[in-house]
């Protein structure tokens, strides 16, 4: 196995556990906590493939990386920032009792 | 100027911290065990007993009357009076405390005792380096461990002192004087040879009601010769009598500089003995 | 090399793991973190120094504290009577399952690219600040205001809504 | 002569490292490095408390401790046998492990904040070239033991300490980073040493300090407000203010742990301080170029003594800020006036040498500076306050 591959596989791991995780919990944050680490695998892959890869000098996968940092960044803020709307609003995280349209 | 008042106050602290390394009076701590300030005359701790003369065992002023007992508000005044008499420090036989144990854990220093007391015999102490080690005994004062002297009443609260040695000394002159008066009187009178005896009687009512509430009765100024009747002589001797009222009268010449509040004293007394029967 | 790296993945993906199973909202919070750590590591193991420092600085510098404020603000810390799972877990974990199966099948099997290790990259701060600064200065811009966008819209979203009792 | 004193301690482990076999050498270097930081700053933890009680005391006309040893100089090593010697109590309620790693971590993260600083000639434990961002990095890392350590404990007092000290670190984390990056642009580089190298030139025997221009002075004193409050230091000790929460977010901590906590704040102060000096104070260069034969570490343990002993000189003067203050004085004021000075360090920057740079950045920084203070003075914002109740 190549180190690349087992990076990959690493990532792949670590994506999948991210979407179990959002899949299967109640609570909101927990989702976000598993969409987070879902970007991190995603990470993980353009900078394995950034430093496997042809031409790291042009630093194409890790600026990816590093804009997706920035990105993922604002995505938890706004992420969190509705879930305490939310919880404002419903007085619950629970996403199994937040499933009507009008609040 | 936005700012501006934290450089003021970093300029006082500066100004502190090196004048404080300058100028004695800017640092007023006292490094206690090592200095210490000079107490002022009025400052108080907890009681003591005072005796008179050397021997503190026989020279304790108090005569077990328990007023200071009862009148302690904590109650931590625990006074058993002895069954027999003793002679005191001028050789006058009375009772004394058998047992006098002060618990200065639970006194709270009103010095209520003290204003109480009759006999001068309780004061209140200055020490204040009291810590042991022992939780439940070793806060609690015996006798011997309360007893101190006049002298050392003397150090620690010189104008009080001698305040008090000056009017022991005046009631113990006027009492001579009333009495040798009375015997002079009693002599002129009877004329007869036992003049001496009718003088003598006086101590043990004396005593009597300073312990059982009887103080009222016995509130009259001219106490020996009203006294004459009652009591049993027990000694022969003029001297002492005629101190002994010196110490009964004690309280009398107080009681009109007080304003009633010695009168009030024997009554309140009297009233928790009620209670308490 | 290899054995840190396989530290570093059995760190991550446990801290993983653990982020999505734990009771304990908070606990899961914290896992994040160690696996955010464990990351970071392994972006310093793949030579990429700056996204490694960046990692931390936004994820477990921002990132989890968010998470952990949002758990705080919302009760999130008190584990419901009903369970933790949503009544659609089986279906989510047997996606989940696939989605690695496929994504690990994939990996397995390509045996056509980058085969070879290639020396490490070195490239310095500055590099990557000239390549901000010119190749990637749009997405720069771009980010910049997703990220002011983002902070308003968070905010706003946060706001107590006028007229709303507290 | 000079040269022996000055890389005295790189001499004495490369020597202590020559006589090992070649295999080890890297990782003992390194490993001697460690050791030297982990025994040099906490012995200047210990002779911190000393000079803060001592100075606090002084600044309060008092003469702070005095018993154990001359002077009350073997203070530390008292309280440090009596912090280890204590009883270390777990609350019943509390999250065992977690509570067990808050300290730890806070320790941890907050030592490795030392391997970027230049603390001497040669002496770093690693030249990274994004140390300025590894030193954030790690110090963004800290807020999360603090919060661990409160949350943890199960008592209101640490929560909300807890919570204070992370938001505060965090509002403050802006305009710290802000603050730091002006010296970024000037130097290109993140790399400490590099920055340190750039400061150490002389022109008429005066150093380059950043401190000595007109953003660069701006940004120390932003730097110095902001690492304050990093620091969790009075006037910003909100999230440990000993009146309103006992201790903060260690209230539940004890004996070791608690000394922990206690080191840890103080290795934030030294990394701070470090940093500071580092940035804005030339490092490990001689203030004066005559006093160049003074070995670099005096120069730069000197540095960080002093902005330590101007933090206790602090905490002895002001009184605690509001939350509200803390908050508004952050948000409103400092960090609008660090982006003011990435501004004016652009300009610094692209107007080439001569005394009009000069009259330009210091005019634009003061002008704001003097604007909005009065404004915000005459708002009552800053302004002396006065308080209904408490005439």
């Amino acid at each position: 196995m190549t180190p690349l591959a087992e990076y990959l596989l690493v990532a792949a791991l670590l994506f999948a556990i991210g979407l179990a995780g959002a899949l299967t919990r109640r609570n909101a944050i927990l989702v976000l906590i598993g969409i987070e680490l879902m970007l991190n695998a995603a990470n993980l892959n353009l900078v394995a493939f950034w430093r496997y890869g042809a031409h790291p000098e042009l630093l194409t996968g890790m600026m990816f990386a590093i804009f997706s940092i920035a990105v993922a960044a604002a995505e938890a803020a706004v992420g969190l920032g509705l879930v305490i709307a939310i919880y404002r609003h419903a007085r619950t995280t629970d996403l199994d009792e937040i499933n009507r349209m009008k609040g | 100027m936005l700012g501006e008042g934290i450089l003021k106050g970093l300029k006082e602290t500066a100004r502190n911290a090196l004048g404080s390394y300058v100028s004695k009076e800017r640092l007023t701590t006292v490094e206690y065990p090592e200095e210490r300030l000079t107490l002022p005359e009025a400052s108080r701790n907890f009681p003591f007993l005072v005796y008179d003369g050397t021997d503190w065992e026989s020279g304790l002023r108090c005569v077990a009357c328990q007023i200071c007992e009862k009148e302690c508000p904590p109650k931590c005044i625990y006074i058993e009076k002895s069954k027999d008499k003793k002679p005191d420090a001028v050789g006058k036989a009375q009772f004394y405390p058998a047992k006098f144990d002060i618990d200065i854990s639970v006194c709270m220093s009103c010095q209520i005792c003290v204003e109480v007391c009759p006999f001068e015999a309780i004061k209140m102490n200055t020490e204040f380096e009291l810590s042991t080690d022992n939780r439940f005994g070793g806060l609690l004062l015996d006798r011997k461990e309360l007893a101190l002297s006049n002298e050392y009443y003397h150090q620690i609260h010189p104008t009080e002192a001698s305040e008090v040695d000056g009017r022991l000394a005046a009631e113990r002159a006027a009492a001579e004087a009333k009495a040798k008066a009375a015997a002079a009187a009693a002599a002129a009178k009877a004329a007869a040879p036992p003049a001496a005896k009718p003088a003598a009687p006086a101590l043990n009512p004396a005593a009597a009601p300073a312990n059982t509430s009887a103080v009222p009765a016995s509130e009259i100024p001219s106490g020996p010769t009203a006294k004459n009747p009652t009591g049993t002589p027990t000694s022969a001797a003029t001297a002492p009598p005629a101190v002994q009222n010196n110490v009964i009268n004690a309280d009398a010449p107080r009681a009109p500089e007080t304003d009633g509040a010695k009168p009030d004293a024997p009554s309140a007394i009297t009233k928790k003995e009620g209670d308490a029967s | 090399m290899n054995v840190v790296f396989w530290i570093l993945a059995v760190i991550t993906v446990l801290g993983g793991l653990m982020a999505v199973t734990l009771k304990n909202t908070v606990h899961c919070a914290l896992a994040l973190t160690v696996a955010f750590a464990g990351l970071a590591l392994l972006f310093l193991q793949l030579d990429a120094q700056f996204a490694g420092f960046a990692q931390v600085l936004v994820y477990i510098g921002a990132v989890a504290i968010l998470v952990v404020f949002a758990i705080l603000l919302t009760r999130g810390s008190e584990t419901p009577s009903e369970g933790v799972l949503s009544h659609t877990w089986f279906a989510g974990l047997l996606i989940a399952a696939a989605v690695f199966a496929v994504l690990a099948w994939a990996v397995l099997k390509s045996t056509a690219v980058l085969q070879h290790e290639t020396a490490a990259p070195s490239v310095s701060v500055q590099q990557i600040g000239s390549a901000l600064m010119g190749r990637y200065v749009l997405p720069l811009e771009i980010v910049a205001l997703l990220l002011t966008a983002a902070m308003l819209g968070a905010v706003m979203v946060a706001l107590h809504e006028k007229g709303e009792q507290k | 002569m000079a040269n022996t004193a000055d890389q005295i301690f790189v001499l004495l482990k490369h020597w202590i490292v020559s006589v090992f076999p070649i295999a080890i050498q890297p990782y003992l270097g390194v490993l001697l490095s460690v050791v030297a930081i982990i025994a040099v700053f906490p012995g200047l933890f210990a002779l911190t408390t000393v000079i803060e009680r001592k100075g606090l005391g002084r600044m309060q006309n008092r003469i702070g401790p005095n018993r154990t040893g001359p002077y009350g100089i073997l203070q530390p090593i008292a309280d440090g046998i009596k912090s280890l010697t204590k009883e270390d109590i777990v609350p019943t309620s509390a999250d065992a492990v977690v509570h067990f790693m808050a300290p730890l971590v806070l320790v941890v993260a907050v030592f490795m904040g030392f391997a970027v600083l230049p603390m001497g000639r040669n002496m770093q434990l690693v030249d990274m070239d994004a140390g300025l961002l590894f030193f954030f990095a790690i110090g963004a890392s800290t807020e999360l033991s603090i919060f661990m350590a409160g949350w943890s404990s199960r008592n209101k007092y640490s929560l909300l300490g807890a919570m204070r000290a992370v938001a505060q670190m965090i509002s403050y984390e802006v305009p710290l980073l802000m603050s730091s990056v002006v010296i970024v642009m000037i130097t290109g580089s993140l790399s400490l040493v590099k920055i340190v190298d750039a400061q150490n030139q002389y022109t008429w025997g005066l150093p380059h300090w950043y401190i000595f221009t007109p953003w660069g002075c701006a940004a120390f004193v932003m730097f110095c407000v902001a690492g304050t409050a990093e620091t969790n230091r009075s006037p910003f000790d909100l999230p440990e203010g000993e009146s309103e929460l006992v201790a903060g977010y260690f209230t539940e901590y004890s004996g070791f742990k608690f000394a922990l906590f206690f080191l840890g704040e103080y290795l934030g102060m030294f990394s701070i301080s470090g940093l500071g000096a580092t940035l804005f104070l030339g490092g490990w260069s001689a203030p004066l170029q005559v006093l160049n034969f003074v070995p670099s570490w005096i120069w730069f343990f000197s540095k960080v003594m002093l902005s330590i002993v101007v933090l206790i000189w602090i905490r002895g003067t002001l009184p605690r800020l509001r939350q509200d203050q803390l908050m508004n004085f952050a948000w409103k004021f400092v960090l609008p006036m660090t982006l003011l000075n990435l501004l004016v360090a652009a300009i610094w920057r692209f107007m080439g040498d001569g005394i009009l740079r000069w009259i330009v950045c210091s005019a634009i920084l003061l002008g704001v500076y003097v604007v909005v203070g009065t404004v915000e003075m005459r708002r009552k914002k800053y302004g002396p306050r006065s308080y209904r109740y408490a005439e």
